[in-house]
């Protein structure tokens, strides 16, 4: 069989759905960061498989984008976490509920 | 397009709001100057409008419209005819009267002003709007610091249950009838919120009677509940009870208006159909503003309490007006709205005067101020008179022509109605004059004094010229109401139903044949 | 079936292969290990970006990544001193939560691939190589390449704040 | 017509009199009592001026349209006409008698300015009664006559008892109302219009226009003069209105509120049909008949002299509903005469006592207050029915309009009352004026200033020549086409046609006064509770009509709204706003728990919410 469109689409949603699993499932913070990591290299897979079929380079322009915004969230939350832990001494979720009233 | 006189009126008062907001707040006398200032313009410019009114005009006058949204079909459309031009005009003096009256406050006064003066202009605003979404925008924009200004500067134990209990209320009549306003503008198909061009489309393409029986009650019960409709009515009351004198005499004066004005500007136009058959429901309904709540008025030992019941009672006419869906009940009610917003804003400010000397409104504590306060029992007394529909009040003139209009088409609620405003009316006012004004002067009283400042009278002043001005010339008033009522009822095309009393009268009488 | 349908596959199955250990891996629950297999999997799919002739984003994504973000996520852990976490009880409401959303999505997504025709082929006109890409960013992605840059800038300033032992 | 302004003058004078006092002039209590004095008088004089120049049995109507929505004309108009013309005069002339003895009465009040001012304004609205020409506004002044009557019974409002005293009168003049405007929405609901002359034509066009509701309207619209004439039922207010000063109790009783009603019921007169009359006819006797009774056991001066004012106002009204309106118009003017003169004379009493109002107290106040006294006789006499005073001629009408109906039940009560009247009076009188002092105030009182005598003279001259002076004449015109005219001396021995009446009335007027003579001459208490018993008990408390009323109408009132206050506390505002909060509060702490604060829930949450949008975005 021809590789096309959505053998893409579905390698990119089954990477989407692994990340989704892990943000969900795991309890450590910085694990839970890959996996958010891992949901944003889904999309970019589609946005480049899309963008080659296509036949637009816009959509690599796009992912271009996202890495860049990516890298700098990656900084901001890596920051965020390091401060939290400083706080709490802990980088689990379950511990982390000040959020409840 | 010259900028209509309308948008100086009612951005006269935001503007001076926004003006306050920049000055420092101890500068007292200039805070207070700015927000004087800001509602006598509008109240001048209100005034000139009116007179610069002409009666029988087709359309609208001052008209300005400014496209804003094309694709939804919203614009910046204001304009007067006769149905509120008597709203703008008492809108504007009532808010220049509260503005006068809020000396009281003494906390948070930059605050309090620029709510003030919000409420003020929005609802100045949404009276003048001819479209839909600024209509019912404007009217948000005044509603909500009403609840911040009973929550903040109320008064009374029962403050935060009367402010949860107004803003619940209200919220929810206001969202309901969001949704009649809504699904009108869908279903009628003009795809625009202009007010007149739904009209005119409305008139070649009617609006299917499935959906007005739906909508029509949504619209119904959600400005009835704006307006205090029974049983929907326990808000106001208590929430009068609670607020500082100036929000009342904004709220209950002209805020109050707005469902009804809306009640008359879309609802009866649009949906005729659906209007005569839920007239009569109404009619049965404003029996119990008129005679319930008048009934509950008799038992309040508060004389706000009271005063906010008689205001919901008095709600009652103007609803009967309406459900008579004939010329004289729809010019009586739309008299009655402007005469009630004077009486409302009068009388609560007088018991904010009463409560601000005494600091009570306790009835049975209070007795014999006529000795001490001459001008504000004098006042007060005309208010109570006015209130049980004194002759030489505009409230007569409404009350008495709604009366007229009613009996043709509802005798039996007529005849309770009529008990309602000449008995019941009257034993609560008179007993509310002769615990408050008459009796013996407590001790502790003896040092209260009277409004003897120019400043301090001419609020209560105005107030009464306006009622006596138009109590003693409806004209004034009707002349402009009239040929726009007319349009109004002829837009509700079905007759409505004869008196009974043409057919009995056919039957020959041998009795009143001996007469001599 | 032709050379790149069969490096697809590779590339394909290494890149959810990778993504499966970072989130579970059923040897070590270290977060290094998990980093470790980021790499690989964002390597991995710089191949499939390659076979989409998309050879600038490759790069980029290697650089970017594996060279940049990895290694921070790797300075995090160090400096934390997280140590491999003692196996706690897997939660069932975790798994059922996870497992449901998932499925929700999967049955949202399997729906509209079949339902959708694609119908799109590959072009082989189409190179993503840096030339293209550059005069595309500076021709008409010019402000937004401005915007991200000061967004950059934002998120550092951001950071150095964040990082400060006490704001005063 | 001549002279079309005047009219206007004679209705607004007092209204702008009371308006500049209130506004200017509350500091000069002088500039005030000219003012009202002034406007009235001038009312007066405009009135005799106008009469003159346009003749006594002119017509006419000037009327501008006051309100007109669709087919709903009310006109402010004023109707001049012989009826309204000579209640003109009454108005003025009594009330303005009463106005310069308030100058005497009220001198020492601090109230003096707002006290005319209330004055001009009664004034004013009594006369817009009198002049409306039509049925609305005839009830807008209806109601300001009630208004400036609370005002006026509530003039001393720091006495408990006054407050009260205004409340009431002025609840009990709103049930009447009540009857009224709905008898008023009945005929335009049937005949379209409000105008009388515009009514009376389409009647005369066509007698059954108003079918068999006109009954009803017509009792519906009698229920208003009930409440302002104070017929039974409606008759409890008015004693109590003795709580005001005393020339407002003249006022009331003599020349304005009260007379309201009957001017009311003879001006619509032509809307009456016979079952209607009927009706009437037996409310004002048996009103009649029960407050003589109630007067013979009063002990408080202005009380004794209220009842009797009812007393004759049931006469009126019972001759209105005999046909006679002529007859009771009579009545009504000469009553205005005397009825005043005795108010006034009795508040001359009462300064002369120092404020003390029960009769037991006083005696021999003969010597001590002769111009007093001999007005008094001369009232007393007119009110009983002596000939030649002016009662006795319109009482014998009113008796022989009873036997000219044929209606002998009505013609014996009325005779009845006749000897009532002369006994309580002179009860009252020889009480008061002859006998021994009873107490040391009776001693030391002492007669009142001129301001005051004065128009007790004036209005003593008018009770003694008033009854022939062509009254009837003029009254004749209104009701009656082809009525004769008759000259003074004809007028004078008018009664002599109907000779059985006028002297059976005088029979039994001479017999009253003998028996009270007999009773009272020098008595010290009051002998006839021991004779009668438990009737007398009854009638010194008013028959319990107080107490009944107090246990229906107040309590039912009170009880409803007491129910009507508990539904709206607890079941509105408690049950279904409590519900409403309850609802919202169960909703929220089930809402609540979903925030466990777990991000990861969270997380969950949005999934499903994105994957339900996406379901249907993408359906």
């Amino acid at each position: 069989m021809h590789v096309g469109l959505e053998h893409y689409l579905t390698v990119s949603f089954l990477l989407f759905a692994l990340g989704l699993l892990g943000v969900i499932m795991r309890r450590n913070l910085i694990v839970i960061y890959m996996s958010l990591e891992l949901m944003l290299n889904a999309a970019n897979l589609a946005l480049v498989a899309f963008s080659r079929f296509n036949d637009k380079l816009d959509g690599q322009v796009l992912v271009f984008f996202i890495i860049t915004v990516a890298a700098a969230e990656v900084s901001v939350g890596l920051a965020l976490i390091v401060a939290l832990y400083r706080r709490r001494q802990s980088a689990h979720v379950e511990d982390l509920t000040s959020m409840k009233l | 397009m010259p900028i209509s006189i309308l948008t100086y009126i009612f951005c006269a008062p935001l503007l001076a709001a926004l003006a306050l907001v920049v000055v420092p707040r101890n500068y007292r006398v200039i805070i207070r100057f700015i927000a004087l200032l800001g509602t006598f313009v509008s109240m001048v410019l209100a005034i000139k409008m009116f007179c610069q009114f002409v009666p029988g005009h087709d359309g609208f006058q001052f008209e300005q419209q400014i496209p804003w949204v094309n694709s939804l079909g919203i614009s910046y459309h204001v304009g007067v005819d006769g149905l509120n031009v008597g709203l703008i005009l008492m809108g504007a003096i009532v808010a220049f009267a509260a503005a006068c009256c809020s000396w009281e406050i003494q906390t948070r006064e930059k605050e309090f002003y620029i709510l003030l003066l919000i409420m003020s202009g929005g609802i100045l605003g949404a009276f003048a709007s001819l479209d839909l979404f600024f209509f019912y925008a404007l009217h948000e924009f005044a509603l909500v610091p009403t609840f911040i200004m009973i929550g903040i500067w109320g008064r009374g134990e029962r403050k935060n249950y009367a402010t949860f209990q107004i803003t619940i209320y209200l919220s929810i009549g206001a969202l309901i009838a969001l949704i009649g306003l809504i699904a009108l503008y869908l279903q009628s198909g003009a795809n625009t919120f202009d007010i007149p061009k739904i009209i005119e489309h409305v008139k070649a393409n009617p609006i299917a009677t499935n959906a007005q029986n739906f909508i029509f009650p949504l619209l119904l019960f959600g400005f009835g509940i704006l307006v205090s409709l029974w049983p929907f009515h326990s808000w106001a009351p208590l929430g009068y009870g609670s607020a500082p004198a100036p929000t009342a005499m904004i709220h209950a004066g002209i805020l109050k208006k707005f469902g009804l004005y809306g009640l008359t500007r879309i609802a009866l136009p649009l949906m005729p159909q659906a209007a005569h058959h839920w007239m009569t429901i109404l009619a049965w309904l404003c029996l119990g503003n008129i005679l319930y709540v008048g009934w509950v008025a008799m038992r309040q030992r508060d004389l706000n309490l009271l005063i906010g019941n008689s205001s919901v009672a008095h709600m009652g006419f103007i609803f009967l007006g309406i459900a008579s869906l004939n010329l004289i009940g729809i010019t009586g009610a739309v008299f009655i709205m402007v005469a009630h917003g004077f009486l409302a804003a009068l009388t609560f400010g007088l018991s904010g005067y009463i409560y601000q000397k005494t600091g009570t409104l306790e009835m049975s504590e209070l007795g014999g101020l006529c000795r001490k306060l001459r001008f504000i029992g004098t006042a007060l007394l005309m208010a109570a008179m006015a209130g049980c529909g004194l002759p030489g009040f505009a409230n007569f003139v409404g009350e008495v022509s709604v009366f007229f209009a009613s009996w043709t088409v509802f005798p039996v609620v007529t005849i309770l109605a009529v008990w309602g405003a000449l008995v019941i009316g009257g034993i609560y006012m008179t007993r509310a004059v002769r615990k408050i004004l008459h009796g013996p002067l407590p001790e502790k009283y003896a040092n209260v004094a009277d409004a003897t400042n120019v400043w301090r009278k001419l609020p209560y002043a105005l107030l009464l010229a306006s009622l006596f001005v138009f109590g003693c010339f409806p004209k004034l008033l009707t002349n402009q109401i009239t040929p726009d009522a007319t349009k109004i009822v002829s837009m509700t095309t079905l007759i409505t139903a004869k008196p009974n009393m043409v057919a009995v009268s056919e039957i020959q009488s041998p009795k009143s044949e001996n007469r001599n | 079936m032709e050379l790149a349908d069969i490096l697809f596959y590779v590339f394909a199955a290494l890149t959810l292969l990778c993504g499966v250990l970072v989130i579970a891996n059923p040897f070590s629950r270290n977060p290094v290990t998990s980093a470790m297999f980021l790499v690989l999997t964002i390597i991995s799919m710089a191949g499939l970006f390659v076979l989409l002739h998309a050879f600038f984003l490759a790069a980029v994504q290697i650089l970017v990544y594996a060279g940049a973000v990895i290694v921070l996520f790797l300075f995090v852990i160090m400096l934390l001193d997280l140590k491999e976490e003692e196996r706690r009880k897997i939660k069932f409401f975790g798994v059922a939560a996870g497992l449901i959303s998932v499925g929700a999505i999967l049955g949202i997504f399997l729906k509209n691939l079949h339902a959708t025709n694609l119908n799109a082929q590959s072009s082989p006109s189409i190179e993503g190589d840096t030339a293209a890409l550059g005069k595309l960013l500076f021709a008409n992605y010019v402000l937004p390449f401005e915007v991200v840059s000061v967004l950059l800038l934002v998120a550092m300033i951001g950071v150095i704040l964040l990082s400060k032992k006490k704001l005063d | 017509m001549k002279h079309e302004l005047f009219p206007w003058l004679i209705l607004f004078l007092p209204i702008f009199a009371a308006a500049t006092i209130t506004l200017f002039t509350l500091r000069s209590r002088c500039c005030s009592a000219f003012l009202s004095i002034g406007a009235i008088v001038a009312g007066f004089i405009l009135s005799i001026l106008f009469i003159h120049a346009n003749g006594i049995h002119f017509a006419g109507e000037i009327s501008k349209t006051w309100l007109s929505i669709g087919n709903l004309q009310i006109d402010f108009g004023l109707k001049l006409d012989a009826l309204s013309m000579m209640m003109l005069l009454i108005v003025t002339g009594v009330g303005g008698a009463i106005h310069i003895y308030s100058v005497g009465y009220m001198h020492e009040d601090a109230g003096f300015s707002r006290f005319f001012a209330k004055l001009s304004l009664f004034t004013f609205s009594m006369l817009g009664i009198v002049l409306a020409n039509n049925f609305i506004e005839m009830f807008i002044f209806w109601e300001l006559v009630g208004v400036s009557s609370y005002l006026l019974i509530g003039f001393w409002f720091e006495k408990p008892s006054a407050g009260d005293a205004a409340k009431k009168a002025f609840i009990v003049n709103r049930l009447g109302d009540f009857g009224f405007l709905l008898g008023i929405l009945m005929i335009w609901g049937i005949l379209g219009s409000l105008n009388f002359a515009a009514l009376q034509n389409s009647i005369t066009a066509n007698p059954v226009a108003l079918g068999t509701a006109a009954t009803i309207a017509g009792l519906l619209i009698f229920c208003g003069a009930v409440g302002k004439s104070a017929q039974f039922p409606l008759h409890v207010w008015l004693p109590d209105a003795m709580e005001g000063p005393t020339p407002v109790s003249a006022l009331i009783h003599a020349a304005t509120m009260v007379a309201a009603g009957v001017y009311m019921l003879c001006r619509i007169f032509f809307l009456l049909n016979a079952d209607a009359l009927h009706v009437i006819a037996y409310i004002g006797g048996f009103t009649a008949l029960l407050a003589a009774l109630i007067a013979v056991q009063q002990n408080d001066i202005k009380r004794i002299i209220a009842y009797s004012t009812l007393s004759q106002l049931g006469y009126m009204v019972m001759a209105v509903g005999l046909n006679g309106p002529t007859a009771a118009m009579f009545h009504l003017t000469t009553h205005a005469f005397f009825k005043a003169l005795l108010f006034l004379a009795a508040g001359s009493v009462i300064i002369g006592m120092h404020h003390e109002q029960d009769i037991w107290h006083m005696g021999n106040l003969r010597k001590k207050m002769p111009i007093t006294f001999w007005t008094f006789l001369i009232g007393a006499l007119a009110l009983s029915g002596i000939p030649p005073f002016a009662g006795f001629y319109s009482k014998d009408s009113i008796l022989a309009q009873c036997l000219e109906q044929k209606n002998y039940l009505l013609f014996g009560v009325a005779i009845f009352i006749a000897g009532l009247t002369a006994f309580y009076t002179f009860r009252l009188f020889f009480v008061v004026f002859t006998g021994k002092e009873k107490t040391d105030h009776a001693k030391h009182a002492h007669e009142s200033p001129l301001v005051m005598t004065l128009p007790l003279v004036v209005l003593a001259v008018f009770a003694a020549v008033g009854g022939f002076i062509g009254i009837t004449n003029n009254y004749g015109s209104q009701f009656v086409a082809d009525h004769e005219t008759l000259s003074v001396a004809q007028q004078f021995l008018e009664p002599l046609h109907t000779p059985v009446p006028m002297l059976i009335g005088i029979g039994v007027a001479l017999i009253g006064i003998f028996i009270a003579f007999s009773l009272y001459k020098n008595a010290t208490s009051d002998p006839l509770p021991a004779k009668l018993g438990g009737l007398a008990t009854a009638m010194k408390n008013k028959f319990y009509f107080d107490e009944l009323y107090e246990a229906t109408f107040v309590r039912a009132h009170d009880f409803i709204a007491a129910v009507m206050d508990w539904i709206d506390r607890w079941l509105l505002e408690g049950f279904s706003i409590g519900l409403v909060r309850g609802g919202t509060d169960l909703t929220g702490r089930a809402l609540r728990l979903l925030q466990t604060g777990n991000l990861q829930t969270y997380a969950f949450l949005f999934v499903l919410g994105m994957a339900v949008v996406l379901w249907l975005v993408l359906k």
